[in-house]
């Protein structure tokens, strides 16, 4: 076990080393630099160059690249170029709290209505309310996100107004008010999500149902709800808990276009105008916590899967 | 600088014919849009009636989505508009734009008295007992260490250029300064002012001294509002400075709010939709296609107005084709404005046909236009120019676009999309090509374009509009025009004293401009604001600023 | 329900199977028109192909064509869809849009197979080092945000189709080796594999023979469904104005533009994003049909 | 006919399933009946409805695309008629199953001893405690070593044969009266087959259980039963005394069977020309037709199912051509 963490560790080290370098270099590639951006209209050869040699970007990218890890292994992080933030105040304090009530609003959403509804559709198996389930199922799954964010912001926001249409309120601070400023963003990311697992869901519990241990069970004399939820149910949940952790990636490809949609503060948002304003510590910066989060999520969705299946418990 | 009245209403109502005209036109082309548009156009030619004054009440907040960027708060290091706006609200200038609803002009802000005992000494009184953020008390010496930092090469302000004529600055007493130049710089009073002038603006040495970079985040100024935090892509709060020295209609000190949301929403529907459903009391800038719903909406007003600025089409006078004269003043007459301002800028901007635009009174020709002297389209005209040209078959450019998430409130590539057709018809096959911005503004300053669109906004004096942007060598003519005549003319504009002279050498050289045609001028276009009807007291300045000193909430 | 399992359903199958000896072909054939979902999906798949491949024929306008005359038009007979801020005919842009979203989807998505079955073959089937190696940067490229790994790559590259494509082909790599490295060691204990190689046949025959056949269906199956994740990508993409450049007919950029007009003229982004649905939909109803058909045991992994 | 107090009698059970390929007859009136404590043997080849026919009788077929039909009695009750909670009263209490496979049988997610306490909970209404202490009882009578601990291990931690002791004790701990034990032994190895076995026999003999054995090993049930069902393609052939049927067999096809098995003293097996017919090409008569040896077959076999007709000595046999021998 110690051995198969020290290994996985191992793993991850190398993988995160990997993609450091791998945006290092794309964004090198890229052309221009944050220097050009904050000069702007106020461009001139002089203190475009002064301001490069300030900011150490006239160096060879592998010092920079050095330079980079060197700070952030020792926790400086680097700052913004034009705004002189520092980039840990931007990222950790105030975009990742954004994103991830986000993901967590729109997973509860997801969850609490996909899970039910995945069930019923697979009791109900070839009848209409089957039929209408997985149709609107497979519906949300394909909808754009954003396209869906601005549907709801002009029908729900500003036609009927009864959600606020944008703007986030940290939770922390005001629960309510909170909660009321994330139900579009969460139906929009939630909505795609919520589809997907609907139709796991059905699809596992419509296998596990034609296993030969519910057969068994019912022989034993075990019936209708039983049936379901004790025999069935932990089985079913096996395969929706490996998708919902592998999916939880293109969940946050959603939180992007959500939160240019609704003008949330999150990483998304955070990390594409990072990449258009070449904020280099920045992105480095965001792309590790994002890859540090999908790692961690993997971890995690790795640990419930061994609880659910004793098969893999072993290790 | 007197100048008779009924000059200024002729020239006001050159302005608003130039804006019926393309309403005309605009209602023509699209039914819809073209009423709505028509409806509101009258109500912002006449920004004071929409804010009628009433009895300003104290307290309250508003909250108002910036759609343009903020990228620092340090005045004498930014770039953006949107950032401008934001510290028109927390600093103040040695002088400041005031805009009588006909003319704008420069007057004292910290400074209580200006005087010019000759053309290049300036003598500034400074108001007493005004206080920054921090306490510390504003003294001549911070107007030495301000300009000073300025101009010092180490401190690399992209402002500097601004002083490079200053000569020295003497403190004469705790209040009283006096600052020589080498030069009678026409320029400077702009400069000088709080907002877009950005040279003029004093910020807090102590505070940027101990902060260090980090100043931009923690900006310490004299304003009538502070900064209390700044969230990264989501808000810039202000608060109300209780001791700013401004004082209200009720005799009491401004400003009336106690707090200022400044929502940084780059998305623009959704800027709308939050201003449509009642959530936020206004936006600093409203995109040209949104104009018509807003103005249809009671509740809400849309403020705005010809500004000092000018967009036109760049053509690379280094590469060919556009190497080549004949060529491209064949662009600049084959292009129809009409069709863009309609579709471009729902008819929010009239034609410019050279580079002076209508607020810079003094200097702007009502008939430039009219008397068809400068660039305007004509279809012949331009065929026979591009029978000169020395490219005689069918040519194909790059036109550099840029494009990304940037947020940007301007038009985008709706202008690229139009003129391509236009251009065909003269043998000029463009590419439209996106470039996200730090892309273009690289391919753009290093010259690697053919041909590419642009705009110089808020300015309010025609120095800044045309000597860097076109004379030879200077850091914004990236098309690389270059004439020792023009050149010439505008130099000497810059230190010539007297206006009528001075105009008469901006004509010259806006003329010969316009006629080599490094570029084709499109349009003097309008930057509107919407504020909810609640908001009152909100004075409208033809340099695009969002100045919140005396604004309250009904 | 085809898995093979013990008791009665099993004993009826195969009663069944053996009945009508037919092809293993025609059995997936059967299960995939069973499923009324699966064919409705195909209906709109081939539509969708249709319309893109003869989008110059069916298109009553040039989708470029400027009319300012003609602008913000509501739906009418003259313009089914109405005309857009620019008085183009939307019908027809639509309909070119239908050929982008096709394009980009196919052409990023194939790359992206090619690559990552090659990966995922050689890591599955040499192990060792390869593997080692070729894993590490599947799941580098995996735990990225596909949209900011795509975002990245459209910076460093410059926008463009062909860039669209290269940046979302990129991104689907990673999920293409997965899968195939999963099925490859799989089969490594097979003893037709163990067979061949003791034979002395040579990897790449083995590979060729005995291993690609076998993994074949699944990447099939990741083919389909991925389709529709690198359309929605690219709209995504164009939508940011990250994507292709205007005035290209897609539908991204149509939907992004006719925000503008949401409320005078909502035609003009609605019948763009109807489109992509129904598209996206399709592609998803045919993408399950295909997985339950090819490999029944398999998850969804859309 | 059995020759002690009916406990289970099935009559005329049919059974249809809707397939892609239409409706297919998969049981096809089988009437038998099962005395207390009797050892019934189930004859026939894979495919011929062997499992259909154990699940139909705890009505386990899922309806649709099943459809059965006609009687299952036990104790003179209709399983059929029940509703679902009555019949789950029954299940596992009075009659029970063991199953085929072992590996697909338990539920992978859940310890054994939970999984064979369960109908004890169910049925006895026993707390958990309580019912695993007698599950571990249960487990020694089976002969699971160390079943103190082995309880609370998960199905992948038992070994073939011990999963299908858990199975075994999961379909006794009950004591149910009857017992249908589909192949219980099929994925052993010869000599853990003959403990199984062994073990069944000693337990229902112990419990007084009725128990329905299925086979496709003629050898096994000789050795276990007293009677046999030989079924062909969802009929029943033959029945009868083991001793009887396999001494003196009467319907062609059990003929044919007892030919092709291996004994002592026959020097060559002859094995049934032609295969066991798909559902599809099942006849409306008698469904060995196609390869039946008769000389003197004729349209009736083909045309009317012929009826079981007792030939004496409690044996009885669906055949036309053969009849009771005072007949001829």
């Amino acid at each position: 076990m110690l051995q198969y963490a020290g290994q996985r560790l191992v793993h991850t080290l190398i993988l995160l080393w990997l993609i450091s370098v791998f945006v290092f270099v794309l964004m090198k590639m890229a052309p221009g630099d944050p220097v050009m951006i904050m000069l702007g209209s106020d461009f001139n050869p002089e203190s475009y160059a002064t301001l490069r040699h300030e900011l150490g970007l006239d160096r060879s990218v592998l010092i920079q690249y050095l330079v980079w890890v060197w700070r952030f292994v020792r926790g400086d992080w680097g700052y913004s170029y034009i705004s002189g933030e520092y980039v840990s105040k931007m990222l950790l304090q105030d975009a990742l709290p954004v994103t991830l009530y986000l993901s967590l609003g729109s997973l509860v959403f997801a969850l609490i209505i996909a899970i039910p509804s995945g069930i019923l559709a697979a009791l109900k198996r070839n009848t209409w309310v089957d039929y209408a389930g997985m149709g609107l199922a497979i519906f949300f799954n394909s909808f754009p996100s954003f396209y869906l964010g601005i549907v709801l912001i002009w029908v729900f926001g500003v036609t009927l107004g009864w959600f606020p249409t944008m703007g986030y309120h940290p939770p922390a601070e005001d629960l309510t008010k909170g909660i009321y400023h994330l139900i579009l963003p969460s139906f929009t990311l939630g909505a795609w999500y919520a589809g997907l697992i609907a139709r796991i869901t059905r699809s596992s519990l419509v296998d596990v149902l034609n296993e030969n241990y519910i057969k068994v069970a019912k022989a034993k004399g075990v019936q209708g709800r039983a049936l379901v939820y004790k025999h069935a149910m932990r089985n079913v949940l096996i395969p929706v808990v490996t998708i919902v952790g592998l999916q939880l990636g293109g969940m946050l490809r959603g939180a992007v276009m959500t939160e240019v949609v609704f003008a949330l503060p999150g990483i998304g948002r955070l990390v594409t105008i990072a990449v258009l304003n070449r904020e280099y510590h920045l992105v480095q910066a965001t792309v590790m916590v994002i890859a540090i989060m999908f790692i961690l999520v993997n971890l995690s969705v790795d640990v419930l899967y061994r609880y659910l299946n004793p098969r893999v418990r072993e290790l | 600088m007197g100048r008779n009245e009924h000059e200024h209403k002729a020239k006001l109502a050159e302005t608003i014919r130039g804006d019926l005209v393309t309403r005309r036109a605009f209602l023509k082309g699209t039914a819809v849009l073209g009423a709505a548009v028509a409806a509101g156009r009258a109500g912002l030619l006449a920004p004071r009636e929409v804010l009628a004054q009433q009895k300003a009440k104290r307290g309250g907040q508003i909250r108002v989505a910036w759609i343009d960027t903020v990228d620092t708060l340090d005045p004498h290091f930014t770039s953006s508009l949107g950032a401008i706006k934001v510290h028109d609200n927390i600093y103040n200038g040695i002088l400041k734009v005031d805009y009588d609803g006909k003319r704008v002009s420069f007057v004292p802000d910290l400074a209580e008295k200006w005087e010019m005992p000759d053309p290049v000494t300036h003598i500034l009184t400074l108001r007493k007992g005004v206080k920054f953020h921090n306490g510390d008390d504003f003294t001549a010496e911070d107007i030495k260490w301000n300009q000073e930092r300025l101009k010092d090469p180490q401190v690399k302000s992209p402002h500097g250029w601004k002083l490079a004529y200053l000569d020295k600055v003497e403190i004469l007493d705790k209040h009283k300064v006096k600052i020589v130049f080498t030069k009678p710089y026409q320029f400077l009073p702009v400069a000088w002012t709080g907002s877009t002038g950005r040279a003029g603006t004093i910020v807090n040495r102590k505070a940027v001294e101990k902060q260090g970079r980090a100043y931009g985040r923690n900006p310490v100024g004299t304003g009538p509002f502070k900064l209390v935090e700044w969230v990264e892509n989501d808000r810039i709060v202000l608060e109300r400075n209780p001791q700013y020295w401004e004082k209200g209609a009720d005799g009491k000190p401004l400003p009336y709010l106690d707090k200022v949301t400044i929502l940084l929403i780059r998305e623009e529907s959704t800027a709308v939709g939050a201003l449509l459903a009642g959530e936020i009391d206004g936006m600093d800038l409203v995109p040209f296609q949104f104009l018509p719903l807003l103005e249809k909406n009671p509740a809400v007003n849309v403020v705005g107005g010809v500004e000092g600025n000018y967009t036109y089409i760049g053509l690379n006078n280094r590469k060919p084709p556009f190497d080549d004269t004949p060529m491209r003043q064949a662009v600049a007459f084959a292009i129809d404005r009409k069709p863009i301002i309609e579709q471009a800028y729902f008819g929010g901007a009239i034609q410019a046909c050279s580079a002076i635009s209508p607020p810079m009174a003094d200097f702007y020709n009502l008939d430039q236009c009219s008397s068809k002297r400068a660039q305007y389209f004509d279809l012949e005209k331009a065929k026979a120019f591009r029978a000169q040209s020395k490219y005689k078959d069918e040519v194909e450019v790059e036109w550099m676009v840029v494009g990304g998430y940037t947020g940007s409130g301007g038009v985008g590539p709706r202008m690229a999309e139009l003129v391509q057709p236009m251009l065909a018809k003269i043998g000029i096959k463009v590419r439209i090509q996106l470039f996200e911005q730090a892309t273009w503004h690289k391919k753009r300053n290093t010259g690697d374009f053919q041909l590419y669109d642009e705009g110089w906004v808020a300015d309010l004096d025609p120095d800044e509009t045309i000597y860097p942007e076109w004379v030879t060598g200077k850091p914004w003519n990236f098309v690389g025009y270059t004439n020792p005549e023009f050149d010439k003319l505008v130099g000497e504009a810059q230190f010539e004293a007297d206006v009528k002279k001075r105009k008469a050498l901006y004509d010259k050289a806006d003329l010969t401009l316009a006629l080599d045609a490094p570029c084709a001028f499109i349009a003097h276009f309008k930057v509107f604001k919407a504020l909810s009807k609640k908001v009152q007291g909100f004075k409208y300045l033809p340099a695009d600023s969002m100045r919140f000193h005396a604004v309250w909430r009904a | 329900m085809a898995a093979v399992r013990a008791g009665t359903i099993d004993t009826i199958e195969d009663a069944v199977g053996r009945a009508a000896s037919f092809s293993q072909r025609r059995a997936m054939w059967l299960r995939f028109t069973a499923n009324k979902g699966a064919v409705v999906g195909l209906g709109i798949f081939i539509l969708f192909i249709l319309v893109s491949l003869f989008a110059p024929w069916l298109a009553p306008y040039d989708p470029l064509k400027q009319d300012y005359q003609a602008a913000f038009q509501s739906p009418s007979w003259q313009h089914w869809l109405g005309t857009d801020s620019f008085g183009r005919d939307m019908l027809s842009r639509v309909i070119y849009g239908n050929r982008i979203s096709f394009i980009v989807g196919f052409s990023s998505i194939t790359i992206a197979m090619v690559v990552g079955v090659a990966m995922g073959l050689a890591a599955g089937y040499y192990g060792g080092l390869i593997e080692a190696i070729l894993m590490r940067i599947v799941d580098g490229l995996l735990s990225f945000t596909p949209l900011v790994l795509a975002i990245i790559f459209m910076v460093a590259l410059g926008f463009g189709l062909q860039n669209v494509i290269f940046a979302l082909a990129v991104t689907f790599i990673g999920m293409f080796a997965r899968v195939t490295r999963g099925d490859t060691l799989n089969l490594m204990g097979e003893p037709f594999v163990e067979a061949a190689q003791l034979l002395g046949v040579s990897h790449l025959a083995v590979i060729r023979r005995h291993i690609f056949p076998n993994v074949l269906s699944p990447i099939i199956v990741q083919f389909g469904l991925n389709i529709a994740v690198a359309i929605l990508l690219e709209s995504g993409l164009s939508f940011l104005g990250l994507g292709v450049t205007p005035p290209t007919p897609d539908l991204g950029l149509m939907i992004a533009e006719g925000r503008g007009f949401i409320v005078m003229a909502p035609w003009i982004s609605g019948f763009p994003g109807l489109n992509l649905v129904i598209v996206i939909v399709g592609l998803n109803l045919f993408g399950d049909g295909l997985r339950d058909a090819l490999d029944p045991k398999s998850q969804i992994s859309a | 006919m059995a020759d002690r107090p009916a406990v289970l009698s099935v009559q005329d059970l049919t059974v249809d399933f809707e397939t892609s390929q239409g409706t297919v007859n998969v049981l096809d009136h089988v009437s038998f009946e099962l005395g207390e404590g009797e050892m019934l043997g189930l004859l026939g080849e894979s495919g011929a409805g062997k499992s259909v026919l154990a699940d139909a009788i705890l009505r386990l077929i899922p309806e649709p695309p099943g459809k059965i039909a006609g009687k299952v009695l036990l104790y003179g009750t209709d399983l059929l008629q029940l509703t679902e909670a009555e019949l789950s009263q029954i299940r596992g209490k009075q009659i029970a199953m063991i199953f085929q496979d072992p590996t697909s049988a338990l539920n992978p997610v859940f310890r054994v001893g939970h999984q064979v306490a369960e109908p004890m909970e169910i049925h006895l209404n026993l707390g958990r405690r309580s019912a695993l202490q007698r599950v571990v009882d249960i487990f020694r009578r089976v002969g699971i070593p160390s079943p103190e601990s082995r309880v609370a291990n998960y199905p992948h931690q038992f070994s073939g044969g011990m999963r299908q002791r858990v199975v075994i004790s999961m379909g006794i701990t009950c004591h149910p009266k009857v017992l249908v034990a589909d192949e219980p032994t099929c994925s052993l190895d010869v000599t853990i087959q003959a403990q199984i076995l062994e073990l069944i026999r000693k337990l229902v003999t112990e419990l007084q259980t009725a128990v329905l054995f299925i086979f496709n090993d003629l050898a096994l049930i000789s050795h276990l039963c007293q009677r046999v069902l030989i079924m062909y393609a969802g009929q029943i052939v033959e029945d009868g005394p083991v001793d009887v049927v396999f001494e003196t067999p009467r319907h062609p096809y059990t003929q044919g069977l007892i030919r092709s098995v291996p004994r002592l003293g026959v020097r060559r097996l002859e094995p049934i020309p032609g295969h066991l017919p798909s559902v599809h090409e099942y006849l409306p008569g008698c469904r060995f037709y196609p390869r039946c040896p008769l000389p003197d077959k004729d349209a009736t076999c083909i045309s009317t199912r012929p009826p079981l007709e007792l030939l004496g000595v409690g044996q009885r046999v669906a055949c036309w051509k053969v009849r009771p021998t005072h007949a001829q």
